[in-house]
């Protein structure tokens, strides 16, 4: 069988994370290639729902995130979207869904070399982890013939 | 054909018309030759569209079933389905389930007149009767179309209107809301009742067809009466929330009546019988 | 064909469950969990349980499951690829334990399904399944069977109906079809001859609590009406009602995606809910609360026996018992017939 | 309950209220919503244990809304419901009346929605013991067995919507679920579906449940969705310093301190 290569997607923000990654790539720092960037406008709009979604279509990690407290682009984004993680992921671990595969962060337009090491450390745990082959399985429902209950 | 009963018939997207912003027609071919020779439908009646991945959703077949080989539909952009028949692009595959629901007995109305009251997106349920009776023009005395739209770029089938107009075997008339009109607007303005009054249609040996938005439909009623229209003679095509098409998923019913079986063409005295659920 | 009558000893129960389970088939049993007793796949007779009066949900799920696929779809490069489901694939399935009610609440869920065109799904489901029924020896407050036509024995709807001949008796075994009798050839020696037995004696009593008939004389002239809003004023608009009733039929079509495969599926859902009728354009022809209760009403039981010459209700009160706001249809149904 | 029956009578004889929606007795051993509109129905109404509904999930129905200014009977749950409702716009002083029931099942009434906030000070939200220890349970699970234990607890969901339905905060003229455009949680049920709309459902509730367990009473087949929201007001508790309904507050949700601890984020 051929090696487990992770996929992550990552939610950032357009002004902090967004712009820290293009400065990683402009640095030339090598980081995984596993990760797919998908922007926002602010982490403020990152619907914990896309977190969900990304789970249901088969990723196996997540990397959300924006900048650092108080230097939102829109003031007050992140701290309104760090209220909804700490619920967002207390929630998520209760039901069981493993938290260890959702990496929040901080990264600036300045952190180049940060944002390689988010989604290294990022891979690496999520390649010991393995699949999240739990998740797939019931997203997979459409595998099963769908009837009786 | 297979037995499951919702299974589509898969169709190609021949050709695609910009009729109106978020108005489009596509022409639909028969992807399996076995389902064009075996499909048929009458002029009234509907099917399931659907984009896989997406869903179905509901409208007339717009074509007339005098023309062969193909069937068109007439759309505007305003649900998810719709949405995503916008997106397709010509060569895509699309599946079609029908045709479902009763006809426009254009065979009864033979030496008769015939007056088709439209308007805006309303036009293709009527287009499919127009056509179908323009193909067999002999079997009818005069054709009157009026048609509204709420502004010209609204008005969809543009080449077609233009076709009728210059047709000398057919009253064609126009018309924008007030407000609605462009600089070169040739066309009445006004609303369709309004239009409709002042047009006077006789009523004698006259069936008069009307297909709108619920409002116009309401302040057509009246007019038609006053010119002696009677119930029998008005038909129209009710709009119903519908799934499956064939009476069983329970939506479209009215009163004992489902809309998608029992209609959706329904003359007026069949249309006062129903509770006011529509 | 004439009903065969067998006597099965209690005894003998568990040996007839088994057996069934030998044979590959999936059984289907009430089964206690979370307090509440409804229909699951049982893999041991003593899973099943004894002490309830009617499972929470019906057993329509087998012939028409929540959701169900009707085709499956692969896209690619060179296009769609359609394939419709495999009816071949479907399992067959014994319900056991079914009551009376139950079984012949498929009869109106039938006639929707079949009174124009066929629904071959739903078809081959319910001929893929056999119905062990046992009739009722007690009933709640909510049971009313006995008013729409049916009886805590009733055999209509069932392949094979047990009676258990007072607590702790045998059990006499009516074989109603061939489906039936096909348990009885398998097993032979669990099915002893049985001579004159009356079942109704063991039989609950269910008192007749209106007039079907007369109900649905009434609703042809009862649209307007202001008993709708009076009665559905403390309705909250959820489906419980619809989603445990044994005839409720209506479903929406909807497209599940993955990637790129997905299913067209068709799944449950339910009048009492304000979406099921609101059009795109945002009109919706049943805008209220009281307008949805009065369809739900008006569709068992005046729609149903003018299209399909059968009432769409076989009596079970399991609305009356799921509903979280105690909408009790006999006590509306009463009403009505009173009003 | 003879005092709130002669209140209740006099609201309506002197046409200062519409309707009184209160507690009757139902079917069986059910009690149920009343909406009383003539004075000599107040003997209806009545008041016990058994009276679980949360009443006011009434208030924002319309077929009520247009029989006119109500007084709803409102033992604790309702009279969170009702500041949480208020707090959010639903109604205001004038267009509501309280007859309120205290935990000793006497009654109180309040001229004021303020006066209502001030006296759910001396009944703050506590989760039952019964209901903690369950929630203690599940923390003590690992992951793969809370992942197995809902999976198994939501999978029977039918999406009968009986939790929204009941539950008063759960008001949208259109609730996420039917929005298809995207569709972010699955028309039919099945596991996946199921868990998204609940976990939805919770996230949406978080920090405006009142903790009534209306929507876990509503379940028909008595699934203990009321462990999520609960989950939820406890982390609450841990992380803002606890949920209670105000008029003035703001919300937990749309609000924040800059200090507000993690220790997750990197």
């Amino acid at each position: 069988m051929s090696e487990f290569e992770p996929k992550v997607v990552a939610f950032v923000c357009n002004w902090c994370t967004y712009a820290g990654a293009d400065l990683t790539g402009t640095s030339r720092i090598k980081y995984a290639t596993n990760v797919r960037i998908v922007r926002f406008p602010c982490t403020g709009r990152i619907d914990y729902m896309l977190l969900m979604k990304s789970f249901a279509e088969g990723v196996d990690g997540i990397i959300v995130s924006g900048c650092h407290p108080n230097d939102c682009h829109y003031t007050s984004g992140n701290f309104q979207a760090r209220r909804r993680w700490i619920v967002f992921r207390n929630l998520c671990d209760f039901m069981g869904i493993d938290i260890r595969r959702i990496q929040f962060s901080w990264v600036s337009a300045a952190e180049g070399a940060k944002w390689a090491d988010v989604v290294n450390t990022t891979v690496t745990t999520i390649r010991e982890l393995g699949p999240y082959t739990d998740y797939k399985k019931v997203a997979n429902y459409f595998e099963k013939e769908v009837s009786h209950g | 054909m297979s037995e499951n009963i919702y299974m589509p018939y898969q169709m190609r997207i021949e050709k695609i018309t910009h009729e109106a912003p978020g108005v489009k027609t596509f022409r639909l071919k028969f992807i399996n030759e076995e389902d064009e020779n075996k499909f048929n439908f009458r002029a009234g009646q509907f099917g399931e569209y659907s984009v896989y991945g997406v869903g179905e959703s509901t409208f007339c077949v717009a074509s007339s079933p005098t023309r062969k080989g193909y069937i068109e539909c007439t759309f505007r952009q305003t649900g998810k389905v719709t949405s995503a028949l916008q997106r397709c692009e010509e060569g895509s595959v699309i599946g079609f389930r029908g045709p479902y629901g009763n006809v426009f007995p254009l065979e009864e109305w033979k030496g008769k007149s015939l007056l088709f009251i439209a308007g805006g997106i309303a036009l293709p349920p009527m287009r499919c009767v127009i056509w179908n009776a323009l193909d067999l023009r002999e079997n009818f005395k005069d054709i009157t179309i009026l048609y509204g739209a709420r502004t010209v770029p609204d008005l969809v089938y543009k080449h077609e209107l233009k076709e009728w107009a210059e047709r000398g075997d057919v009253k064609l008339v126009t018309t924008v809301d007030p407000g609605g009109e462009t600089p070169d607007w040739k066309g009445e303005i006004g609303f369709v009742p309004a239009v409709l009054e002042k047009m006077a249609p006789k009523s004698e040996n006259t069936i008069a067809i009307v297909c709108g938005p619920p409002i116009m439909i309401k302040y057509t009623f009246p007019v038609l009466d006053k010119f002696g229209f009677t119930d029998e003679t008005i038909y129209t095509t009710l709009e119903n929330r519908m799934k499956c098409g064939f009476g069983k998923c329970g939506r479209c019913n009215v009163g004992n009546v489902y809309v998608c079986k029992d209609g959706p063409v329904f003359n007026l005295k069949q249309l006062k019988e129903l509770p006011a659920e529509y | 064909m004439s009903t065969d009558k067998r006597l099965v000893k209690k005894t003998s129960l568990d040996k007839l469950f088994d057996s069934i389970k030998q044979q590959g088939k999936t059984i289907f049993a009430p089964k206690l969990k979370n307090g509440k007793v409804n229909y699951e796949q049982v893999e041991r007779f003593s899973d099943i349980a004894t002490d309830y009066i009617q499972t929470t949900q019906s057993a329509k799920v087998v012939a028409f499951p929540r959701t169900e696929k009707i085709l499956d779809y692969t896209k690619s490069k060179e296009g769609i690829a359609v394939v419709e489901i495999d009816l071949q694939s479907i399992s067959e399935v014994v319900i056991w334990g079914v009551r009376p009610c139950d079984a012949a609440g498929f009869l109106p869920l039938s006639a929707i399904f079949n009174w124009d065109t066929k629904d071959i799904i739903y078809n081959t489901r319910l001929e893929k399944t056999t119905l062990i029924g046992f009739s009722c020896n007690k009933c709640d407050e909510s049971c009313f069977c006995t008013s729409v036509a049916g009886n805590p024995g009733g055999t209509e709807g069932s392949d094979m109906m047990l009676t258990q001949l007072g607590d702790n008796g045998d059990y006499l075994a009516e074989i109603i079809t061939e489906k039936g009798k096909t348990i009885v050839d398998k097993n032979p020696d669990l099915f002893e001859t049985a001579g004159e037995i009356d079942k109704q004696k063991y039989l609950a009593d269910v008192p007749v609590k209106f007039n079907q008939t007369e109900i649905k004389d009434k609703l042809a002239n009862f649209f307007e009406n202001e008993i709708w809003l009076q009665q559905s004023l403390r309705c909250i608009g959820c489906g419980a009602c619809a989603s445990v009733c044994p005839t409720c039929a209506c479903f929406d079509i909807q497209d599940e995606e993955h990637g790129k495969r997905g299913s067209r599926v068709r799944c449950w859902d339910n009048c009492g809910l304000s979406i099921f009728t609101l059009h795109t354009s945002g009109h919706n022809p049943r805008e209220y609360q009281s307008q949805r209760w009065r369809q739900r009403i008006l569709h068992k039981f005046s729609y149903m026996p003018e299209r399909l010459s059968v009432y769409g209700c076989s009596g079970c009160g399991r609305c009356s018992r799921a509903c979280p706001v105690d909408m009790n249809i006999i006590e509306h149904l009463t009403a009505i017939q009173e009003a | 309950m003879d005092e709130l029956k002669k209140r209740a009578k006099e609201l309506l004889e002197t046409g200062a209220v519409k309707v009184v929606i209160g507690y009757e007795q139902g079917t069986g051993n059910k009690t149920r919503a009343a909406f009383i509109q003539k004075p000599e129905e107040v003997s209806r109404l009545i008041f016990d244990s058994r009276c679980v509904l949360n009443l006011a999930v009434y208030l924002n129905k319309p077929e009520v809304k247009q029989i006119g200014k109500p007084a709803i009977v409102a033992p604790i749950p309702v009279l969170r419901a009702i500041i949480q409702l208020a707090s959010e716009n639903q109604f205001t002083d004038d267009n509501l009346l309280i007859l309120g029931i205290t935990p000793e099942s006497k009654f109180v009434e309040f001229n004021k929605l303020a006066d209502v906030e001030t006296y759910l000070d001396q009944h703050l939200i506590e989760i039952e013991a019964r209901d903690k220890e369950i929630l203690e349970k599940l923390d003590k699970m690992s992951v793969e067995e809370r992942w197995n234990f809902w999976v198994e607890e939501l999978s029977p969901c039918f999406k009968c919507y009986a939790c929204r339905a009941a539950c008063p905060m759960c008001y949208c003229h259109r609730c996420t679920v039917e929005m298809n455009q995207p569709q972010w949680i699955s028309v039919p049920s099945h596991q996946l579906g199921n868990i998204e709309w609940h976990f939805m459902r919770a996230m949406h509730l978080a920090g405006r449940c009142v903790d009534c367990n209306a929507c876990a009473n509503a379940c028909p087949i008595a699934i203990p969705l009321n462990l999520l929201t609960k989950k939820t007001l406890e982390e609450i508790k841990v992380s803002f310093g606890g949920y209670k309904p105000t008029l003035t507050g703001g919300h937990i949700m749309s609000t924040f301190k800059p200090n507000d601890k993690e220790n997750f984020i990197r």
